[in-house]
């Protein structure tokens, strides 16, 4: 069969690299920070942000609109504008290599290959102009010595991989022909297309409805177990964080606040981000009161204080806090938080 | 499909009957006297009354109207005042013409416009994007009638290069028919580059914006690649239909063009039969050049939906 | 339609249908049954919610319920009277009393006026105030919501999301209503400006006695915030029910199946899914009789064939579908909520503690 | 060997009892005969008639036609033939010639090779009438069908092949024709080239041989082209001001009605600068009708110098202080010149002029509706003196746009044009002008040339004071 | 919850209003042509109190002089100068341009927010009678208009701005289908605005930032109109001179005094130019998705 041919040199050509590198994180990011041309000194829209993903595990990234998920992730990727975006700082050892030390002829090489993406727009995110198997052949001829048809091959194996009711049909069928759940399956399938060793996937659920999300979640999970396949799962919906996390990281306006286990996060968050986040959604049981809020919003660039960047809206805060970035520091062993005053109830049980 | 196009007829026909009664009263409301043009450095009294009556330009208007309007359903568009040619064999002797210098012009503009709007849509904000904009308006800027005249004093006049100005037919002499079109053909072409330079360049803008390019490059396509497969691809829906109705324009729109160059087509047909008050031929080939203008419309609206597999597959 | 008393109805749908006729630019023109034969009443004081999947007609029933469409059949009755045969000064006078709040707080605000001017505009309108007092009055409205009143000169564009969206609350409220559509109104906000909003609506809800409509997707919001449940599928009520008891125990097999979609935010509760299968169908074309036969794990031939009735329960609730007494039951405690760990909960009660000790000094209201 | 020419517009219908444009007659030239021909220097000359003969009392006119000649297609051309042309040229309803042969009563033809024209008055510019588009024969034949308009048939040294109209007449040499010998060209093209510099431009890329009515801001360009050779000659045409002296309400004026002020414009005007600043020296003043190549031309009545201190005398005379006046003229660039020069010259002397270029056409129905104060007006000549006076200033004139009205200036003129001896008619003429040049009711600033141009290889070509081109003994040097 | 906790910092947030101009600013090319136009408006209001030389009064002793201390453009066919000449014509350029597309929006514009706000049978008319201008070539259009009206700036104006006008009705009504589906549009009515101060509140100033864009690249049609125009005897009526007429007149003089066409030429060429970078900067300025 078709795909027989295409697949075996993948999986040659990584089942070396990936048994050695099994024991350490397969991505290790370290202090990566990106700034925006324009934006005002010293506030980088990505800041400090450090966290790994080890093989077959998925990491969360979460945390509110704006707080530079995407970018971070389309750093990675090489994706980000430059200009204006500038990576100014860190490391992220891919497979021991740094991505943000390639040349882009290699990050092309490497991206649809052995890290590929899924974005959060089904509906905007495949193009309109051809049909969705050219656009999953086309990634697979890109990397793969192999020819149109037999990329075709793959591409039909895919789409019955990510369950694409008719996937014959639909080899053939324009974006526009398929409901938005559809269309994220073939983002999936293109994705998964080259064997990557890493998915990063930026809100895969969030323009759909429940029924679909679950239905999506669901089928990424099965994929990745399948796989082996270490994946990054940006989303600001803590109930999915909740569902499909090994890993945690909270991201507050541009760093990582607090990170860890997932079951660490939410049995025991540190950060006031962290449980502000927690109290903000309200709960499915029976209706107990009022919301806790976190209050205002993230303060624009221009006003961003020195110190912790949560400090205009964290009740916790004061003028330390305003002036002196905290550390991420380790709290137990794996579970950080970058608060001053963490654990909480220790520095702020008492009233003051 | 048909349906639509169907219907798209269907509307185009009040839109034709309005142009007829529009360029009718337009040139009724032209001050002086077709009879007294025609008659002539003498003109003879008698012979303006038997105009008069002949071309029955004392009726009331509408009863003018009506006249013209009927026998122009029956096919025949009147004869001109001045050459008494009829208006039908005038457009189709013009037709060819007016049409092959309206591709050639074309050609120049697509072949001006759409690689500079690429290069200055990808290096934006760049010197290049700036040179190529500057270029590209410049062609705007000037008008066509000194363009026209500088060329021709220094390509034909001064380097000898190609004709001055004229026509021949393609059927006569090919290449001779080609060097006297160059000319002409560049100088309405580089008006209309601008525009389509413009628009490529913002449409480009506006795809190389979307999430489905990111998705491209996402796959590591390299970014030859990326631009010239998946954002040109997109951004030719918006050139394609622009190009069919700069093409309309063309048709009639090249009136000055026409009358530097000496180039027999319809622009250069419409303003001489204005200033010679030759009705008949204003209100013919005004008609025949919206109906053109209009089935470009309706040809720009058919191609939108054909290169657009959106639309294409919802037929 | 409602069991309730009339005279306890302030908002009646009655048969709403709305019918689109998309042109059809080049094919056949296809009608899409946005809203297909919808009867609830909307208590006075009470906040009611419609849920459902996007494309179910939500947006439509909304704006049905406000006239700002008409519909292809059946009446609206706002204080028993039909809103569909009102005159002109009638209609503006219904227009102070009913207002919407939309989803989109970057689409919902004319980018070319300013906020002052922006939440003056039904005052002004509606002749309620004018000079000084008008301008008191939208200050007063800007306290209100959480804006400062000296942001009233002030483009939208200068506000973040959820700050418009109080923009939108604001004007809704300057007419003094006494009833408000939430189209989606948190939908497109952050988590914890989310709750900033929820927590908003539910103080103004109190403080001015208003009825709240509210059309969502988010059921934990619905849960939250709601006292009845309308769940639509396809442009139909399948459910309705007081909110509790529906999230107690589903009727429907789709409310059913919503539910069980629905994330638990509790990573040590992970549990397998019974998951809906398939796509929501086009409302162009919408499946033979139950129209939800062709995603129901219960579906019979029967389904296929009949077009089940909105039935009333016992306890008052109103279900369509065939075999409801039957499957009674399989959706119930699919939503198990765990309570927060011990430590979540102490740093909770803290949060809250320390939250409102540092409003204290400087809050004004509510 | 194609001779190609470049003519200043497109002509109109090619039927030459119905057209009515300048370049029409061009073409008309090498396509058909006429029963007379001019000389360089405005003789008549044998052309279709080989002699002719006036009876004694003027009225009538016997022509001996020109024996073996035919016309394009093949019908031989006879007295039968002539007098059916011009009981057409007279009936046509719609031929411009009836003006022009008003005086024939009818035509006999005496036997197969003489025609006789008999006239209702005697008519001394009659022969002058048949030297051009009147007196030319078209084939009966085929001018019995009705599109004879676009297929000219005729008897001249070159025949009818194909017009495109707006760009090309094409002829064709005529081998039956009765001198073919003398005509050197097989074919002839005539290119409509409106614009004189892309004519010129044409002429010098080598696309055209030979160009008519050269812009007179291309005369340095044409006559430092060492591969050109610039053929001016003064024409039989003159340019003018009408002054609006009795043609409805804009006649009201001081300038209408005060022939002092007139006086006083014309003594502003300065046509040695005209002809210098616009003309390019191919302008030359002009003060009367008559073109100096003329025998009716008289030196006492040329155009007069410029005298600012006689025309200020003369507005004082006649109790004006500032003369306000519209002056109309069609839009071409150099009567826009001369108008701009006109303006700026009278304005120092008392005039304060608008200008007002309006297009031809409306100009024309402008003028006749008395429209008007003063119009810069054309006209291209004709051989005889009564073409360029008569219709001009008598009362009843169909070109009398200005409606001046002079009864002795009438009986004059009408008197000239009735008999066939030159030296009296000479004698009217002057008489006629003698008043006209104190009345003024047209101000004339420069005679028309036709300034030709056309490349070294054409040799023979010799320019004629009507501004056709024959091209008899013309050719290509070897 | 409070009010002012909510908006604390918010106190400090600097005023944006000057967005659009702050990016218009950065926007170099826009700059430059803003540079352009402006120069040459000033060039138009004080340039003939700066005019050395009366622009309409022929000089016979100085007859197409080349560019000189004296004249520093040279003089044309008539020994007027050049400089001065081209002082007061860019007022007539200008005013061309600019006029002609203020009529084109005045009249254009109502009739495309009527036919886009309230669809139907007045959309269907207005439509079909702007497809029938439109499918009337310009030229011809603004050609027969001016001979309708008489040779004359003023007339020229009024002729090429009917001409513009349907594409201004066009632009329009497309621009107010798509506003009139936006949120605040119904939100509008949601609070009972009548239709009329809907159509001026919230579409009007809404459609109005791409007409006004497309009124400055319009502008340059215009400019290139007259100057066509006056190729006919259609435009600017002697003496008094406009780019295009001086222009329409240089090109016979293209050998012997080529500066007579160079100097407007380019004072033709610069102003279109400046007028589209604007137009485009504008647009760039006025959209939020442009950075
Ligand atoms: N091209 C850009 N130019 C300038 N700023 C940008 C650009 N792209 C993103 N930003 C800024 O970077 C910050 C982070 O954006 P990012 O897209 O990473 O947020 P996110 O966390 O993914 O949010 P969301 O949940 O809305 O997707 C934002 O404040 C955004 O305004
Ligand atoms: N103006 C309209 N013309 C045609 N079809 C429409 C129109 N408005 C809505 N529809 C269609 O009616 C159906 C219901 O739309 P509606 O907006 O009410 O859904 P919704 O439940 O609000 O969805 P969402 O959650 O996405 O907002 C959809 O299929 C939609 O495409
Ligand atoms: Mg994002
Ligand atoms: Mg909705
Ligand atoms: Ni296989």
């Amino acid at each position: 069969m078709g795909h027989e041919a295409v697949r075996q040199p993948i999986t040659e050509a990584h089942t070396p690299q990936t048994i050695a590198t099994s024991a350490q994180p397969l991505l290790n990011v370290q202090g990566l920070s990106v700034r925006f041309d324009g934006a005002p000194k010293g506030v980088n829209v990505v800041d400090d942000v450090s966290f790994s993903v080890s093989k077959g595990k998925t990491l969360c990234i979460v945390g509110e609109s704006g707080c530079g998920k995407s970018v971070t992730s389309l750093a990675l990727m090489g994706l980000l504008p430059t200009p204006p975006a500038r990576i100014v700082g860190g490391s992220a050892m891919f497979d021991g290599q740094d991505l943000l030390t390639l040349t882009e002829r290699e990050r092309a090489d490497l991206r649809g290959d052995r890290m590929a993406m899924i974005f959060q727009e089904p509906m905007t995110s495949l193009n309109p102009a051809f049909t969705i198997g050219d656009q999953i052949a086309e990634g697979i001829v890109r990397h793969r010595r192999v020819s149109k048809a037999e990329a075709m091959e793959r591409a039909l194996d895919m789409l019955k991989k990510v369950r694409i009711p008719a996937p014959e049909k639909r080899l053939r069928a324009y974006p526009h022909e398929m409901s938005g759940g559809m269309r994220q399956r073939v983002m999936i399938a293109m994705a998964l297309a080259n064997d990557p060793q890493l998915l990063i996937a930026d809100e895969p659920t969030t323009a759909l409805d429940v029924t679909i999300q679950a239905q999506i979640l669901t089928l990424i999970r099965r994929l990745q177990e399948e796989t082996g396949t270490a994946m990054i799962l940006i989303t600001h919906d803590l109930g999915v964080v909740a569902e499909v996390a090994d890993e945690v990281a909270v991201m507050y306006a541009g760093r990582v606040v607090e990170s860890g286990p997932v079951e660490a996060i939410f049995e025991d968050p540190q950060h006031p981000y962290t449980i502000g986040l927690m109290g903000s959604v309200p709960s499915l049981g029976r209706r107990q009161g009022r919301l806790a809020t976190i209050r205002g919003t993230v303060p624009p660039a221009e006003l961003m204080p020195k110190g912790c960047r949560f400090t205009p809206r964290c009740p916790f805060a004061d003028t330390r806090c305003a002036n002196d970035p905290p550390p991420l520091a380790e709290i137990k062993p794996g579970h950080r938080a970058r608060c001053w005053y963490a654990p909480l109830e220790i520095h702020r049980g008492a009233a003051s | 499909m048909l349906r639509y196009i169907g219907r798209r007829i269907l509307i185009a026909i009040p839109t034709l009957i309005i142009v007829s009664v529009l360029v009718f009263a337009l040139q009724k409301l032209l001050p002086g006297d077709p009879v007294l043009t025609m008659a002539g450095e003498e003109r003879d009294p008698q012979v303006l009354a038997y105009l008069r009556e002949k071309y029955r330009l004392d009726d009331p208007i509408p009863v003018q109207y009506f006249a013209w309007i009927s026998s122009a359903l029956t096919g025949n568009l009147g004869i001109s005042l001045r050459t008494d040619i009829p208006v039908l064999d005038l457009i189709m002797s013009k037709l060819p013409v007016t049409i092959e210098l309206a591709i050639m012009a074309m050609i120049v503009a697509l072949a001006i416009g759409i690689p500079t709007g690429i290069i200055s849509a990808v290096k934006k904000g760049t010197t290049v994007d700036y040179t190529a904009n500057v270029i590209a308006l410049s062609g705007l800027s000037i008008p066509n009638f000194w363009l026209g005249i500088m060329l021709i004093m220094l390509i034909s006049v001064r380097w000898k290069l190609l004709p001055a100005s004229g026509y021949v037919p393609p059927t006569e002499d090919l290449w001779l028919n080609i060097k006297t079109m160059l000319m002409p053909a560049f100088v309405l072409g580089t008006g209309l580059a601008a525009s389509l330079m413009r628009h490529t360049r913002s449409a480009m803008l506006g795809v190389m914006r979307s999430d489905y390019i990111r998705t491209a490059r996402a796959k590591g396509l390299l970014s030859r690649k990326v631009i010239l497969k998946h954002a040109l691809r997109n951004a030719l829906v918006p050139i394609v239909t622009l190009s069919t109705l700069l093409f309309g324009e063309l048709l009639a729109g090249a009136v000055l063009t026409e009358q530097i160059f000496t180039i027999p087509g319809f622009g250069k047909l419409i303003v001489d039969a204005v200033f010679n008050r030759d009705y008949a031929v204003v209100q013919g080939v005004v008609l025949c050049t919206a109906v053109g203008f209009i089935f470009m419309n309706l040809l720009a609206d058919v191609l939108y939906v054909l290169v657009n597999p959106r639309l294409r597959h919802a037929a | 339609m409602s069991v309730m008393p009339s005279s306890d109805i302030i908002l009646e749908g009655v048969g709403l249908k709305k019918h689109f006729g998309s042109g059809g630019l080049l094919s056949s023109p296809t009608v899409v049954r946005a809203v297909d034969g919808v009867s609830l009443g909307v208590r006075r004081g009470e906040t009611f919610a419609i849920v459902g999947e996007s494309g179910c007609g939500k947006s439509t029933l909304g704006r049905l319920l406000l006239r700002l469409i008409e519909p292809s059949d059946g009446d609206v009755r706002y204080e028993g009277r039909s809103i569909l045969k009102l005159n002109k000064s009638e209609l503006r006078r219904l227009r102070r009393d009913l207002q919407i709040i939309f989803q989109d707080p970057f689409a919902s605000l004319n980018p070319r006026m300013n906020v002052g001017d922006i939440i003056a505009e039904p005052i002004w309108l509606h002749d309620l105030a004018s000079g000084r007092e008008k301008r008191e009055r939208v200050a007063d409205l800007m306290r209100t919501v959480g804006l400062l009143p000296t942001h009233a000169d002030r483009y939208p564009h200068e506000f973040s999301g959820g700050q418009r969206q109080r923009i939108g609350i604001a004007r809704a409220l300057a007419g003094d209503p006494k009833l408000i559509v939430g189209d989606e109104p948190v939908s497109a906000l952050d988590v914890s400006i989310q709750a900033q909003i929820i927590n908003l609506l539910e103080d103004l809800k109190d403080r001015f006695g208003l009825t709240l409509v509210i059309v969502a997707h988010d059921l934990a919001v619905i849960r939250h915030m709601s006292d009845r449940v309308a769940v639509m599928y396809l442009g139909e009520i399948v459910e309705l029910s007081e909110t509790d008891a529906l999230f107690d125990n589903p009727l429907h097999p789709y409310t059913q199946a919503l539910l069980a979609a629905i994330p638990i935010p509790s990573p040590a509760n992970r549990q397998p899914k019974a998951l809906l299968q398939g796509d929501v169908p086009s409302p162009a074309a919408p499946p033979s009789g139950c129209r939800f036969h062709t995603r129901c794990p219960h579906a019979r031939t029967l389904c296929k064939e009949q077009h089940p009735a909105l039935e009333t329960a016992p306890d008052g609730r109103q279900v369509a579908c065939h075999f409801w007494r039957e499957i009674q039951g399989a959706g119930a405690g699919s939503i198990s909520a765990p309570p927060p760990s011990a430590a979540l909960a102490k740093r909770l009660a803290l949060y809250r503690t320390w939250r409102e000790r540092q409003d204290k000094p400087v809050a004004t209201s509510p | 060997q194609t001779l190609r020419i470049g003519l200043n517009e497109d002509p109109d219908v090619l039927d030459p009892h119905r057209a009515r444009t300048f370049v029409g007659r061009i073409v008309f030239t090498s396509l058909c005969n006429k029963l007379v021909d001019i000389t360089p220097d405005l003789k008549f000359t044998p052309e279709l008639a080989t002699e002719w003969q006036w009876s004694d009392d003027g009225k009538s006119l016997t022509f001996k036609l020109r024996p073996g000649v035919k016309f394009h297609d093949g019908e031989p051309l006879n007295a039968a033939a002539v007098k059916a042309n011009l009981d057409r040229a007279r009936t046509l309803p719609d031929s411009l010639r009836k003006s022009e042969l008003t005086s024939v009563d009818n035509v006999e033809a005496v036997d197969d090779l003489t025609v006789k024209v008999n006239l209702s008055r005697p008519d001394a510019t009659l022969i002058s009438q048949l030297s051009d588009r009147a007196g030319m024969i078209l084939s009966p034949k085929a001018f019995a069908s009705a599109d004879f308009g676009q297929k000219p048939v005729c008897s001249g040294p070159y025949k009818f092949v194909e017009r495109v109209q707006n760009d090309r007449i094409v002829l064709e040499k005529f081998a039956d024709y009765w001198d073919a010998k003398n005509y050197n060209f097989e074919r002839i093209v005539f290119q409509p080239i409106p614009d004189t510099t892309v004519r010129l431009a044409n002429l010098r890329s080598g696309n055209l041989d030979l160009i008519e009515r050269l812009a007179p801001s291309d005369v340095p360009a044409a006559k430092g082209d060492s591969n050109l050779v610039f053929a001016p000659v003064s024409g039989i045409g003159y340019q003018g001001l009408t002054i609006n002296t009795n043609n409805g309400e804009r006649a009201k004026s001081p300038l209408g009605q005060d022939k002092r002020v007139r006086q006083a414009l014309e003594l502003s005007i300065d046509r040695n600068v005209i002809n210098e600043v616009v003309g390019a020296g191919i302008y030359p003043p002009a003060g009367q009708p008559f073109p100096q190549a003329s025998p009716y031309n008289n030196p006492k009545f040329a155009a007069k110098g410029r005298d600012v201190a006689k025309a200020k005398q003369l507005l004082k005379e006649a109790g004006v202080d500032r003369v306000k006046f519209e002056l109309t003229f069609g839009t071409s660039t150099t009567t826009q010149q001369i108008a701009e020069i006109i303006q700026a010259m009278a304005a120092e002397t008392g005039f304060d002029i608008t200008l007002r270029p309006t297009e031809f056409a409306a100009m024309q129905k402008e003028a006749q509706a008395g429209n008007f104060d003063v119009n810069v007006i054309g006209w291209s000549g004709r051989v005889d003196p009564d073409g360029n006076i008569h219709p001009f200033v008598t009362c009843k004139g169909a070109l009398n746009d200005g409606r001046y009205c002079n009864a002795e200036v009438d009986k004059l003129l009408n008197e000239a044009r009735s008999i066939n001896d030159d030296a009296k008619r000479k004698q009217l003429y002057d008489a006629a002008q003698e008043i006209l040049t104190q009345d003024l009711p047209i101000i004339y600033t420069y005679y028309q040339p036709w300034p030709f141009v056309h490349s070294k290889k054409v040799q023979n070509f010799k320019p004629y004071p009507d501004g056709m081109i024959r091209l008899k003994g013309v050719k290509f040097a070897s | 919850m409070t009010a002012t906790a909510v908006v604390a910092y918010e106190v400090a947030l600097p005023k944006k209003r000057s967005r659009v101009l702050a990016k218009f600013l950065k926007n170099k090319s826009a700059v430059l042509g803003g540079a352009i136009v402006l120069f040459f408006v000033l060039a138009a209001i004080i340039g003939p109190y700066l005019a050395p030389f009366d622009p309409v009064k022929p000089s016979f002793t100085s007859i197409r002089k080349p560019p000189s201390e004296l004249f520093w453009f040279g003089t044309d066919e008539l020994g007027r100068d050049l400089l001065s000449r081209m002082l007061w014509g860019a007022r007539a350029s200008i005013m061309a341009g600019v006029v002609s597309v203020f009529i084109a929006i005045v009249l254009g514009v109502p009739f495309g927010l009527v036919a886009g706000y309230f669809g139907g049978w007045i959309d269907a008319a207005i439509s079909r009678a702007t497809d029938a201008m439109l499918a009337i070539p310009f030229l011809i259009f603004a050609i027969a208009l001016a001979a309708f009206l008489g040779p004359s700036l003023t007339n020229a104006m009024i002729a090429i701005g009917l001409s513009a006008m349907p594409i201004f009705i066009r632009l329009t009504r497309g621009q107010v289908l798509t506003v009139k589906a936006e949120d605040y549009v119904e939100g509008a009515r949601a609070i009972g605005l009548p239709d009329f101060w809907i159509l001026v509140r919230y579409v009007l100033p809404n459609v109005l930032p791409p007409i006004l864009v497309q009124g400055t690249l319009t502008i340059a049609t215009a400019i290139i109109a007259e100057a066509s125009l006056s190729f006919l005897g259609l435009g600017q009526q002697p003496p008094n001179p406009s780019w295009g007429s001086m222009l329409n007149t240089a090109k016979n003089f293209m050998d012997q005094a080529p500066w007579m066409s160079i100097f407007p030429g380019t004072a033709i060429f610069l102003i279109v130019l400046g007028f589209n970078l604007l137009g485009d900067g504008l647009r760039d300025a006025l959209d939020p998705r442009e950075q």
